[in-house]
């Protein structure tokens, strides 16, 4: 269990390779959200914040199947994205509580992950803006003559949007190496997704733009990263765009203070019954990876390491007055300092 | 009279305009069986309908739109954009196809929509949930647009924007809907768009604001050594030269104090207009207080130096009374 | 043949239930569209103009195929929907040449046609915009308790915008009673579909909001009608949207001054075979609506009238200027001169 | 020197941008295979390839998208929007994603891409085709904006723009492309963002321009009485500040001579600084030239009343020497 005490991102993400360590960031990424709630509680945290606990299967089953050079974009929705693709808690948990120490310095905040050395681009906060943003990650793949592929996460309700219609009728008509991966959680915000949506599997939604679809199990990142891998591989082909559906819930409401007393009596524990991490835990003691009980243990630990990263961050200070001023345009950042995705 | 919260003043203008007139129709994400993210709808599903009061999928241009092919055809929507940044996937119906309705069919037809949206900063909510955004809207020919700045003004401006027949954008600074006030409800009360208030009178300088920023003015002036005017516009277009001539022509100093960078404020045009209008007259150059060339940072501290404080606007209008030069901005000294 | 000189656009678009009033109105569409290309060389017309020639059946079919109290929004491509749904020649032309006598008065041009009297809304210059407007036009029926609907006409190359697909889906899951028609004419400016567009069928994208579609011989204003008055009737009864696509061509460049040389050569003579024009008079001989021989006589009156029409146009007068600040809010209009959908 | 068309200094500026720098792309709809709507992007596809030079679907949201994506890692993306309008249905890409990009990264990402937009009226392509909407990006934290006046400052900023490590809008106006006139190319000629250009001088007025408006305030200071000077703004953000005070501490009056309505134009933002800068030495009001608050109109006729010409600016100007006084527009005498 040392792997997820690793403080490189890049380091972080090629652990996600052993079996136990994907558990351990499905484990992980459930223990910082949980603790993003009690920060919330105790006012470190301002703004909204958006939980993602009951799709921790997503984000380790995506973020195994890719490589740390691929691109990804997201939505505010990103802890557990962010967490699987490498960065660490102590990044995580301070851009949430405003602090230096966080991936934006504090700058951005719980909407606004990023994370360059493992090709996650600052999350956005408008629906549907990661889309296109990850075509032209995918473009500039090609460009350079490189199999890297993008991939982009969104929402059951973002596929509502414009940009999710452009966006994959153009990567298809370009047979851009893009994996479009919508996260179908039932809900946008308040609203199930019958009710804005009138069908019920937004896979179809592919036949639009005549680009494969694939409807998962999202629950089980064994299955995740099945699905992803396909996709991943045709995009790498040169073969164009997938589009792929995962059926997941989020345990917790829309945001922060959302109660979520719109959802049917039963449902919550319905889901609860598949539980991503139990599903893994289970399957890696068929495996002998974990101990019968281990579970308990893993849990223990890695609360452990989430409460001393949440110690550290309390620790980090804020970001200088002058940041404010320091990366609005080339003029104000003193020199240059970007990163070159195509160094490595 | 009784406090309320802001946001029941949202709520209570929105319930007496749909009960009033049957033609009112409400359009936004989650703000009919929801309440509303922001609660300012609670109650107005149950109260009129799912016809009248309609959660729409994540698609601002089909429901920005809808509302300008109801508008045309007689209805009076009402659209909620839940953060103003959102507006930017479909502002093209709003200010380039509601706006030119009347004029591309010679004043046969109109679309007398609503836009609300929260706005603005102060709660953390980041870089693109913390906007004003009123210079994507201001000086479009067939647009009104104004800002809400307490119980009062809420309820009067929506009132009118409402009953307007052109579109009108209401912006609505986000960070009040949680305060209380005492307002008692006059449902026949309306603020005129295009009229400014001044909501304290004062003989150093006159201060034009709106939205938050003029709890932060008449912070400032309550502190400040110097006697303060301070004008809450209200609309921001068309805007009330009239009220703020003749205030500048008493006080001889005009400051501006704006929710926005420099490049993006309505002070631009108000310092503009005043400086001809005053020309030769004026005892000190007029002063915009706005916010630095940035985007609103996250971090609490930050957010909170980004945006003027009243202690800071006191210094600034004290700065340029006694000595009758333009202060410099905290940002430049401090980079 | 004394209908088409009607001076009543209600009048015009209710004489189109005439069987040779079908074939006399696109015959004046294709005679106005001529008339307007040779404006232009003579240097009546300013900015750019989208003429519809080949296209005329869909617009004789739809606009007798709805009432004149239903609501249409269209694009720039609107001359022939326009005369079709009854608005003048000389209104038309008038328009394009900037006159009084346009039907806005020479204050929108060529890409802005409008009437209230029929249902027009002012045509729209920006892609996609229509679509949503006519789902408020919906809406507003439906609200009223009519049994109003709305129909929006766009392009193929529409069919790619955002504003496409939440307005299909918006329509969808509202019920609203519209009907959506893509005249798919092959090309978007001077772009073919195929460049653009991964899928044959504009039709198929129905699918992704699990609505009805029909794909139609555009060429043929009875079978135009047809698939009109199913998807009309449907969305009368409440039971909502239809995505109805024509399948046509235009003869002329997209706009103007384009020669149209992205074509593949025998294109265009294919297409010139099945004439919508002539598609219609030979059924009408057969019928014995029409005289064997009968439509150059048609023809030839048609071109008087649209010459007479021409004529008028170029004896009115423009705009006065102060006409430049008088539309542009109720301050400065002089009082409340709306149009009201509902007096009728 | 050769004469060529304004619409050639944008193909010859896109060309050598594409030579220069393999990271350079184009995209936009029937800017390859066709050349683009305006003629601007000839031969581009046959000089540079179709991975280069890209078709794209009429999906503006996807294409503005791209664009950011593929600046961020790498790319040089130079975007075309036909009419800037157009941009109305993804503006959010431009001002929130790409603006934002660096800020969110704390540097580490910057979204180097350019907006090249045609603009303006003058040609009756209605209102929906025809405004400059600088106003939508100006002083947005992060994004730069400028407008080209004739085929040398077409290449200048376009090169620049492209060279530039954050988001450029280039508006062009479109009236321009098929003008022709005298000029030699220098592949390694710019002008750098920010600074504005004295073309030519006088005494008694400066007059600040951009874009078409260049050449009107040209000829009216060739038929004027007053001796006038003309200065080609070129940047609107962030703005020359120096140049204009310098200027008008020599001449004494300033004049905006802006194709926007007041309520949206730059000019507000230049006065209201000028204003400050220099209070108590100027010798007339600064004043405002600007389109009326209304949509452009089609006819010719109208059109050419609505923008401002020589003879009109010749006489605004005249009257502000003479008098020392703001002259009234036209418009509102003439309702
Ligand atoms: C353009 C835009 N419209 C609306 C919102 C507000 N909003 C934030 S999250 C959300 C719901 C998104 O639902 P979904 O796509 O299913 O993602 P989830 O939150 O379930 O992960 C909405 C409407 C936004 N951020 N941007
Ligand atoms: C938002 C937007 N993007 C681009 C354009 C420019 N434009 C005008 S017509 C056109 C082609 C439309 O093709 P299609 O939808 O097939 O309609 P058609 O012209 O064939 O009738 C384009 C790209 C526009 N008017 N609006
Ligand atoms: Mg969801
Ligand atoms: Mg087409």
């Amino acid at each position: 269990m040392t792997i997820s005490n690793s403080n490189s991102p890049i380091a972080r993400r090629e652990a996600l390779q052993d079996r136990l360590e994907q558990l351990t960031r499905m484990v992980e990424i459930r223990a910082v959200e949980e603790r993003i709630q009690k920060l919330f509680a105790e006012g470190h945290v301002r703004g909204s914040t958006h939980l993602a606990n009951g799709q921790e299967a997503v984000s380790v089953g995506i973020a195994r199947s890719i490589d740390p050079d691929d691109i990804v974009t997201c939505t505010y929705r990103g802890h557990g994205h962010a967490l699987a693709l490498g960065v660490t808690p102590a990044a995580v948990l301070g851009e949430i509580c405003g602090r230096v120490i966080g991936c934006a310095g504090g700058l951005g905040g719980s909407m606004h992950l990023v994370e360059p050395s493992v090709g996650l681009l600052p999350t956005a906060a408008i629906i549907g803006a990661g889309l296109p943003i990850a075509c032209g990650a995918a473009m500039a793949a090609r460009a350079r003559g490189n199999d890297r592929i993008a991939v982009s996460i969104f929402g059951d309700g973002s596929a509502n949007i414009g940009a999710f219609h452009e966006s994959l009728n153009f990567a298809a008509i370009r047979k851009l190496p893009v994996v479009f991966v919508c996260e179908n959680n039932l809900y946008g915000e308040y609203t199930r997704i019958q009710l804005s949506t009138p069908v019920e599997d937004i896979a179809v939604r592919a036949g639009s733009y005549n680009m494969p679809s694939d409807i998962v199990d999202g629950q089980d990142s064994d299955k995740v990263a099945e699905a992803m891998a396909k996709a991943v591989a045709r995009a790498r082909r040169g073969e164009g765009p997938t589009l792929v559906e995962m059926k997941t819930y989020r345990y917790s409401g829309h945001s922060r203070s959302d109660p979520a007393t719109y959802r049917p009596a039963g449902e919550l524990d319905a889901w609860l019954k598949r539980d991503p991490i139990d599903i893994l835990a289970n399957r890696l003691v068929g495996e002998n990876v974990l101990a019968e009980g281990g579970l308990d243990k893993l849990k223990a630990d890695v609360r452990d390491a989430v409460e001393a990263a949440t110690a550290e961050v309390l620790e980090s200070p804020g970001p200088a007055l002058d940041e404010i001023m320091s990366h609005v345009g080339a003029y104000s950042a003193g020199g240059d300092q970007r990163w070159n995705f195509w160094s490595k | 009279m009784a406090k309320i919260w802001i946001r029941q003043a949202v709520l209570r203008a929105l319930d007496d305009a749909m009960k009033d007139d049957p033609t009112v129709i409400m359009m936004g994400e989650d703000i009919a069986a929801a309440g509303g993210p922001f609660k300012v709808t609670e109650g107005l599903l149950a109260a009129h309908g799912p016809d009248r009061v309609i959660d729409t999928p994540i698609s601002e241009m089909a429901f920005m739109g809808a509302a300008v092919g109801a508008a045309v055809c007689g209805m009076k929507p009402v659209v909620e954009m839940m953060f103003i940044e959102f507006i930017g996937v479909a502002l093209d119906q709003l200010t380039t196809q509601a706006a030119t309705m009347r004029y591309l069919s010679r004043g046969q037809l109109t679309a007398p929509l609503v836009v609300r949206a929260s706005a603005g900063a102060g709660q953390g909510f980041g870089c693109q949930h913390s906007q004003m955004l009123d210079h994507w809207f201001r000086g479009t020919p067939g647009l009104k647009v104004a800002v809400t700045s307490n119980a009062r003004t809420t309820y009067g401006l929506l009132r009118s924007a409402i009953e307007d027949p052109d579109p009108v954008v209401i912006l609505e600074p986000r960070i009040l809907y949680a305060e209380r006030e005492e307002y008692e409800f006059d449902s026949s009360y309306r603020i005129p768009l295009g009229k400014a208030e001044i909501v304290r009178a004062g003989t150093d300088a006159t201060i034009v604001t709106c939205g938050s920023m003029v709890r932060v003015a008449l912070a400032a002036a309550e502190s400040s050594k110097a006697n303060i005017e301070v004008i809450d516009l209200l609309t921001l277009w068309p805007w009330d030269r009239k009220t703020v001539a003749e205030s500048v022509g008493r006080t001889g100093r005009l400051v501006t104090l704006e929710e926005a960078p420099a490049g993006s404020g309505w002070g631009g045009d108000v310092v503009s207009h005043i400086a001809v209008e005053k020309f030769g007259s004026l005892k000190a150059p007029p002063h915009r207080i706005t916010l630095p060339d940035a985007p609103v940072p996250y971090n609490g501290t930050l957010e909170a130096r980004f945006l003027p404080s009243p202690a800071y606007v006191a210094e600034q209008v004290e700065a340029l009374v006694s000595t009758n030069k333009s202060p410099a901005p905290w940002w430049r000294t401090a980079a």
